[in-house]
C-alpha cells in the first residue's frame, strides 16, 4: 500500500484545509489514496454524519431486518415490537460475535450462534445461558443490549442514523438542500422500495464515485455507446443550457437540469389529471418510462425552486437521489481503495402496474453492474483512484474549477438559493470544501461552529 | 424448476426416450452450447445474438444472502429489480454497445472463458427443451483484473427448422455481492 | 489407483467392451454424477444421501507437502488422520447436522457450485465401476467468503437393481494446508 | 483458425460424418484428452510425452492487452517471442529436466489440476483432426502459493496405427500479465 | 487495514496495561485488530515463549524432519546424527533462501537450492562450493551454520523451542500447570502422533482461538447441531457441576471437567486392571472411544489435584491438549486477522489396535475444517474478529466476567491450587492478564519480575 | 505486512547507512521488507534514476505507445508527431483517469474515457469538450497538459527517461561503465526488438532479483538441472578462470566472464569476414546460438577493456543486459514483496532470418517463467525475500563477502579499469554501497556530491 504523506505522520488540519483549493478549484490527490485520511474519515465523516438506513418498505413486519453499514460498522435495522424502527450495531456485546449474517430477514429476536445470549429486537439482552447456574445471576443485563445509534429518524420513511449523540436532527441536518433532494423521490407521493438491492464493489475511492453523480460532463464522453445502442439519447437527457445547482450546509447539494421557470409557470397552471395526461403522451414517444412530472402537491415539498429540479442530490456523504427520483444509491466506503455501490429502485406505490414493471425494467439496464451506463463508470474511477498512488502522479492535483466565477448565486423569495448556470462543478467543489470541514472538526460542536456557510454572490 | 425434482423430471423423460436418442440429444446440445461459449469468448458477439429467438429472455436475479427460514428470498423474483433481464431487443443493444466503437468498459476488451459443465436435460417438450448447467465465467482485463463467476444456468432451448435456437437463460450466480467492477460481459 | 496404469486399464477395458457400450455406460455415468452434484449444489442432502449404498465409505485423506523423495507420503493412509473419513452412518449425522436447524456454519446456507470434469471410467468389473473424475468445488458464503477446492476424486459406482448408487469416494484435495474457514460443504 | 468460422467448419464438418460417427470421434477425442490431463496431474511425463508425435509443436503465445483497433497485436506471432515454442525435442527436455533430481521449482512438486472443457471438433481431414478446448489449469504449491491460467486451446491429433496422438498445440492464456513465480508446469 | 489507536502512535505500557480490566472482567476489542499490537506479540510473547514444536515420534529416525513456526519464523526440528533434536530457523545464511520446502521428510543434510550451501542435520555449515576458487578459503564456516532456537527441550517427548537464551529452563516454565497440562496427553503413558496433521486457515485473531479453549459455555449452543444429529451428547460432557480450573505461572491454565473427589478416591482404590474393565464397560455404553480412566502411575505424574483433571490445558501462549489427552491443537498466528490450526492427534503406544481405530475416526470426525464440531466454530471466531474493526463496534469491551468475584482458591496440601466451580471464566480471564505481562515486559528478567502471581482466596 | 523496525519511526541516514557492510560485506535484511524503505526507493531511486523506456524499434511510427513504468508511475511512451519519443504520465490532468489501459498500440492523440480531454501526442491538451458552453474558456490549455518526464533521452536507440530535472545527463549518467553495458547490446550493430515482451510477477523483492544477474555463483547449482537435461552445458558458460567486473559510479557494474587478454588480441587480428566464419564454426558444434563474437567497431564503442566482457551488466537501479546482448530484463517494484519481470529480446537488424529464428527459440526457452533456468530462480528469490521478515530470521545479516578484500582493481592505459578474477561478489557489494547513497541523498546535488567513487587497489 502506498502512503501518500510520511508514515505515521500526524495529519495535521492544515494539512487537510491544504487538500482542496477553493480559490483555484484544484485538488490533492491524497484525498484518495492515504489510509490516515481513510482512517479519520471514518471518525469524522461517517461515525458522525446522518446515514442512510433503508426505506420503511423493506422492512414493513415486526421483526424485518436489513443489514447496512455507518462507515465499516455493520448495523441491523430491525422493526421491533412496538413497530419502531431500532438500528443496532450487529456485534454481540459478549464476545463481539455479529448476530446476523444474512443481509435481510425476519426474526423474533436475534439469539447469538456462538454462546446463544438472546437480545430482543430493540436491542435488550432478554436471555443470558447460565445466568443462574454460570454467571451466579451476577450480570446486570440492562448494560448488555445491543450497541444502538446514538440517534434514528427518517424522512417520509427514510431512515436515517448517526452514532453520534451531539449530531443536529434528522430535519436540521438535512436542512433545505436536503430535504429538496430527498423530496425528489417523494414528489410522486408515497414510495416504497422494489425487491432486490444490486450491491457491487468497485475498487475506487468512495469519494471518486459521490463527486461523479454531480458529474454531468461526463456523460455524453463516458457513455456514449449507450446513446450509439440506441439505449437513450444521452443528449437530451443533459439540457445544458437549463442546469441549476443547490447548495446546501454540511456538504449537501443538487445538481443537474431543472425546468426553465417558464416551463415550470405552465406545468403550474395544470391540474394532477392534465399533468398525467401530458407524461403519457410523452411517455409514448420517448424510449423510458414516463418523465416525473410533478403533481401540485410537490411543490409544498420541494418549494418553488426545488420543485423545477430535475438534477442529482447527494446527502451528504453519500447518498445519491437519481433517476429521476426513481433511484438511491449508496456508496459505502471499503477501504481507501474500494467502494460498494447498492442500488435501490424505489417508486411510487400509486404507480400503475405497467408504468412500475417498465420503470423496474429500464432501471435494472440503467446502473449496477451490468448497466448499460454504469458499466463505463468503474474502470475510469478505478483508473482515477489507482493513479492517485504512484509517486509523481498524486503531485498533480485534480482540475475541479468548470465554471468557477463565472456565476451567481441567486435567491428566491422563499428563501431558497440556487445557481442558474449550464453544466458546471460548483457541487463537486461544494462537496470538498465541506469534507475539509468536516476532517477539520474535533467534534459535531466544532463543526457547527466552523463549517463553510452556502455561498451568495459570485461563485 | 425446484432441484428436488431435478432427478424425477430427469428421470421420467429418461423414460420417454431411448438411450441413443438421449445420447444424441446430449450431443448435439453439449456442441451448441459449446459453440455459443466459443462466440463469446471469441467476441464474435453479432453471430452469438443470432442464436438467440426474438421472443427469447435473457434474466439474471439478484441473490442474497439469507438464512435457512428465508431461503425462498434467496432470489429476487420476475418483475423485481435483476442484473440482466434482456429480451432480444435489449441484447440487440448490448452487442450494439459493444460494437459502437465507444464502449469503454470493453476496449482494451476482457478476456472472457465460459465453462460449460455438468449439461443436463432436465426436460424435452414438443420442440423445446430446458437445459440445466453448471457455469463459470473467468475473466481477466488489463494487468490486473480477474473475476470469476460462477453459478447454475437453466436454458430454454428450441429447434427451429431443424437448428437449435435459445429462447430463454436463467443465470443463477453465487455470488451475492458482485466482486467486480462492472459485468460487462454476456453469461 | 496409481497414475500409471491409467491409460493400460482404460485401454484393456476398453477392448472389454464396445464402444457403444461404452458411450452408452459413459452418458449414463455422466448424467448420474452431473445429477448428484446438482443434489449437493441445490441442497437436496437428503435425497443425496439416498444416492448410497448402507456399507459405502466417503474418505478424504490428508496430502502433504512433500518432496519427491518422499512422495509416497504426500497422501495420509486409510486408518491414519483424515480430513473426512465417512461410512453412512457419519454421512447420515452430516446430514442430519445441516437439516438440525442449529448448524450454524450453514446457516445462512453456503452457495456451492460442484464442476465434474474428465470424467473417465477407468474401471467395470462385475456390478461395480471405477470413475475418476477432476473437480472443482467453488463456494461463497456471505458478502465475501470465497474457497476453491480442486483435485483428483475416485469413484465407485455399483448398479443396484439396475439404478446407480455411490458405494465409495476418494477425493485426493490438490490443498495441503487448507485455506478456508471449514469444509462445511459435501465434495 | 479464427472463431468467426467455428461454427460453419464445424457444421461443414457435421455433414460431412453421420451424428454416429461424430459421437463415436467425440468420445474417443475427450478420453483421450483426459488421460493426457491425468497423466500430467499425476506426474507421469515421460507417459505423457510418449502421446506426443516426433514431428509435433508446442506453442503458448505471448498476449498482450491491446485496444479493438490493434486487436490483431493481442497474440504474438510464429517466429516472434513466445512462453513456449516447443518441438518433440525441447518438450524432452522439460520432461528430462523434471526428471533430473535437481529441478528445484518442481520439487516439492506443484500440485495441478487439467480441467478440459467446451471440447469441439473443429476439423476432420484425413487422419488429423483439430479439436478445441476451453482449459483451466489451476496448481498450488507449497502452503500458500495458487495459480490458476485459463484460455483457449487448439489441439491438433492424429491417428497413428489406430492409436490416437497429439502432433500440435496452441496455447491461447487469457492472462497478459502472469501472476504467478514461473510455469514449471506443463499445459 | 484498520488502524485502532493512531497510526505509528508507540504503543506504551500504560496502554497495554489498560487492554483487560481484571476488575470488571472485561477487555478492550483492539488486541485482536491492531496491527502494532500483532508486531509486538510476535516480539514479545512468541519469541520469547517455549513455543510447541513437534513430538519425538514424528521424527524417530536420523534426518526425520517437520516444519514449524515460532510466531512467524519458520523452523525445522530433524534429529542430528548424535540423535539429538535440533531447531533451525529455516533460512539459509548465505542469503536467506528457505533451506525445507516440504513440510515434512528426511533428509542426509540440508543443501540450499539457491546456491548449494550444505548445512549438516545440527544446523553446521559444512558445504560451501567454490571455498576455494572462489571464497580463496575466507569464510569462517563455524560463523555460518543455520541459526539455532536459544533453548530446546522436551517433556516426555514433547519438543518445545524458545528463540530467547534468557527464558526459564521449560520444567520451570511449564512449572505445576504446564506439566499437569501437557500430563494429561502422558497419562495413559508413552504416547505417539497419528500419521497427519489437519492444517486450515481460520480468519481471526489467534487469542480468540485460544480463549475459546477455555470456553466450556459456548459448547451448547454453538455446537447443539452435532448433539441433534447424534454426533454426540453434548450435555453429558460438561459437567456443569464439577469443574475445576487450574491456574499457573506466565499464563498456562486448565479450565473445565474434573472428577469428583469421591469418585476419584474409588479410581485411586482401583488396580490397573480393574480400572481396563472399567473403561471397557462404559465405551460398551457411549458413542466415541474410551473414557480415558488413568491407570495408577498417573497420580505421580499429575499430582492429587491435576490427576482429577478432564479440562481443556492452554500450555501459554497456544498450545492446547484436547479430547480427553488425545489431541494437541496448535494455534500459529498469521497476522493479526488469521490463524492457522493445527491438529495432532496423540495415542497411548499401548492402546489395542482396535480403539486407536476408534479413536483416530473420532478425532477425525470430531475437530478440523470438516469436524463435526469445529466446522462450527471459525465463523463465530471471524466474526467476532472482523467486528473488532469497526470504528464504533471496537469501542464496546469484550464482557469476560463469568463467574468474577464468586469463588475460592483452594490449595491442595500437595501445593497444587484450584478452583472447584461451575462453568466460568477465570481461565480466560487469566489468559488476558497474563497476555498484559508479557507484553508489558522489556525482557524475560523483566518478565520474570514482574509477572502476576498464581491468584489466591477469592477470584 | 511485517514492518521491520518500529511502525512510523523516521528513516534516519545512519539506519540506512547501517544497512550494508562494506567491510564485513553482510547486509541487513530489513532492506527486502519493510514499507518504509520500500516507499522511500521510489522517491530516492525510482523518482530520480534514468529509467529505461523501450528502444526505438518498439514505435517506429507517428502514434506508436509503449506503457512502461517508472517505480509505480506508469508512464506512455509515444512517439510525437515530430518522430521524437515523449514520456508522459499516464494520468489525465483533469480528474486522473489513464489515458491508455492498452500496454502497447498506436494513437493519434490520447482521448481521455472519461470526460474527453484530447492530448496531442506530444502532451498538449488540444481538446477540451465543453471548453466554451461549460468552462466559459476559462482554462489555459498550455497549464493542463500531460506530466512529462524531466529528461527524456537515448543511447543509440534505447529510451531512458527520469523524473528529476536535476539528474545529469543520460550520458554522465551511465557513465563509461553503463554505456559498455548497454553496449554490449549495440556491439553487433543496430539493433531492433522483437515482438513479444515476457511478463510475470514474481512474490520477491526487486533487489533480490536484481543482485541475482551478477550471481555466477547460483547457476551450477540453481541451474543443474538445464544442464542434465541438455538444455546447455552450464559448467561451460562460467569461465571462472576468466571473469572481470567493470564498477561503475551510481551503481552501474559488470560482472561476468571476459575473453583472456591474449584471445582478444587473436581477434583483433582477425577481419569482420573471418570473425564471421568462426562464429559460424562454433555455431556448428555448439547448442544454442552463434556466439557473439564481435566486430571490429565495437573496439571503438566498447574500449579495450569493455570489449572483453561477456558478463552481465546491470544500468543501476534495475536494467539487465542478458544474454550475450540479445536481451533485456526490467525488474519493476510492485511493493516491497513482488517484482514484475520484463523480458524483451534484442537482436542485430543485421543477423540473418535463420540465425535470429534460432536465437528467438533459444532466448523463448531460456528465461521467462517457462524458462528452462528462470522457472528455477523465482521460488529461491520469492523464499530469500519472505524469510526476511521474521522476527528472527530478518536478524541475520546476508553473506554478500565472496573474494572480498581479495581482488585488486586495474586500470587500463584508456582509463577503463576492472577487476580480473574468479566468479565474485563484488558487483553485488558494489550494488548495495550504492544503494545506501542513493537512499540517504536528499536530492541529485546530494548524490553528487556525496556517493562511492570507484574504487581503487585491493577490493
Ligand atoms: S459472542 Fe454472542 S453470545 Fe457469546
Ligand atoms: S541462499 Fe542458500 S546457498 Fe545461497
Ligand atoms: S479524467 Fe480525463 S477527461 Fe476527465
Ligand atoms: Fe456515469
Ligand atoms: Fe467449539
Ligand atoms: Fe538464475
Amino acid at each position: 500500500m502506498d502512503a501518500i504523506h510520511e508514515q505515521g505522520a500526524a495529519l495535521g488540519k492544515s494539512e487537510i484545509r491544504s487538500c482542496f483549493d477553493s480559490d483555484t478549484g484544484t485538488l490533492d490527490r491524497r484525498v484518495f489514496a492515504d489510509e490516515d485520511i481513510y482512517n479519520l474519515e471514518l471518525r469524522n465523516i461517517f461515525a458522525r454524519a446522518w446515514n442512510f438506513m433503508c426505506h420503511e418498505s423493506q422492512i414493513p413486519n415486526v421483526g424485518d431486518y436489513v443489514i447496512n453499514y455507518i462507515g465499516e460498522d455493520q448495523v441491523i435495522i430491525v422493526r421491533d415490537k412496538q413497530g419502531d424502527v431500532q438500528v443496532l450495531l450487529n456485534t454481540c456485546r459478549h464476545r463481539g460475535n455479529a448476530l446476523c449474517r444474512a443481509e435481510q430477514g425476519n426474526a423474533k429476536s436475534f439469539v447469538c450462534s456462538y454462546h446463544g445470549w438472546n437480545y430482543d429486537l430493540n436491542g435488550d439482552l432478554i436471555g443470558v445461558p447460565g445466568l443462574t447456574a454460570y454467571y451466579r445471576k451476577d450480570i446486570d443485563k440492562s448494560q448488555w443490549g445491543l450497541a444502538k445509534a446514538a440517534q434514528v429518524d427518517h424522512f417520509h420513511g427514510l431512515y436515517f442514523a448517526t452514532l453520534d449523540p451531539d449530531a443536529p436532527s434528522l430535519h436540521d441536518y438535512l436542512g433545505d438542500v436536503g430535504r429538496v433532494g430527498l423530496g425528489l423521490l417523494l414528489a410522486q407521493g408515497d414510495v416504497e422500495v422494489v425487491e432486490g438491492v444490486q450491491r457491487n464493489i468497485i475498487d475506487c475511492n468512495w469519494k471518486v464515485a459521490v463527486d461523479n453523480l454531480f458529474d454531468w460532463y461526463h456523460v455524453q464522453y463516458s457513455h456514449a455507446s449507450a446513446g450509439i445502442a440506441g439505449f437513450m439519447d444521452i443528449a437530451a437527457i443533459l439540457h445544458p443550457q437549463n442546469q441549476m445547482v443547490m447548495l446546501g450546509e454540511y456538504g449537501h447539494a443538487i445538481s443537474g437540469p431543472a425546468i426553465p421557470q417558464d416551463k415550470q409557470d405552465f406545468l403550474d397552471g395544470l391540474s394532477d389529471e392534465e399533468r398525467r395526461a401530458l407524461a403519457a403522451n410523452i411517455a409514448k414517444e420517448s424510449k423510458g418510462p414516463p418523465p416525473p412530472i410533478r403533481m401540485k402537491a410537490a411543490k409544498e415539498l420541494l418549494g418553488p425552486v426545488g420543485v423545477r429540479s430535475m438534477g442529482h442530490p447527494n446527502i451528504f456523504p453519500n447518498l445519491w437521489v437519481s433517476t429521476n427520483g426513481t433511484q438511491l444509491c449508496l456508496r459505502l466506503p471499503r477501504g481507501p481503495f474500494e467502494t460498494e455501490i447498492r442500488w435501490y429502485t424505489v417508486l411510487p406505490k400509486a404507480m400503475p402496474e405497467d408504468v412500475k414493471r417498465q420503470a423496474i425494467a429500464f432501471n435494472t439496464h440503467l446502473f449496477g453492474p451490468a448497466g448499460m451506463l454504469e458499466q463505463d463508470d468503474g474502470e475510469n474511477w478505478s483508473q482515477s483512484t489507482r493513479a492517485s498512488r504512484g509517486v509523481k502522479s498524486r503531485s498533480y492535483r485534480h482540475h475541479m474549477a468548470m465554471g468557477l466565477g463565472h456565476d451567481e448565486v441567486m435567491v428566491d423569495p422563499s428563501g431558497q438559493s440556487r445557481i442558474e448556470t449550464t453544466i458546471s462543478e460548483h457541487a463537486q467543489r461544494w462537496l470538498y470544501r465541506n469534507w475539509m470541514d468536516w476532517m477539520a472538526a474535533d467534534s459535531w460542536a466544532d463543526l457547527k461552529e466552523d463549517h463553510s456557510r452556502v455561498p451568495e454572490g459570485r461563485v | 424448476m425446484p432441484h428436488s425434482e431435478t432427478l424425477t423430471v430427469a428421470a421420467s423423460y429418461a423414460n420417454a426416450l431411448s438411450i441413443q436418442s438421449r445420447i444424441e440429444l446430449q450431443f448435439e446440445i453439449e456442441q451448441f452450447l459449446y459453440a455459443e461459449a466459443a462466440l463469446i469468448d471469441g467476441r464474435e458477439y453479432r453471430a452469438w445474438l443470432d442464436l438467440w429467438t426474438d421472443d427469447c429472455s435473457y434474466w439474471m436475479p439478484i441473490r442474497r444472502t439469507v438464512t435457512l427460514s428465508d431461503i425462498d428470498k434467496e432470489f429476487t423474483k420476475r418483475g423485481k429489480m435483476a442484473f440482466f433481464d434482456d429480451d432480444k431487443s435489449s441484447l440487440t443493444m448490448r452487442v450494439a454497445k459493444m460494437e459502437s466503437g465507444s464502449s469503454w468498459s470493453e476496449d482494451p476488451p476482457s478476456r472472457t472463458r465460459h465453462f460449460v459443465n455438468n449439461v443436463r436435460v432436465v426436460e424435452v417438450g414438443g420442440n423445446e427443451m430446458t437445459v440445466e448447467v453448471a457455469f463459470m465465467l473467468y475473466r481477466t482485463r488489463l494487468d490486473t483484473e480477474e473475476s470469476t463467476w460462477a453459478g447454475r444456468r437453466v436454458d430454454r432451448i428450441r429447434r427451429v427448422n431443424g437448428a437449435l435456437k435459445l429462447c430463454g437463460r436463467e443465470i443463477y450466480l453465487d455470488q451475492t455481492l458482485i466482486r467486480a467492477t462492472n459485468m460487462s460481459t454476456l453469461f
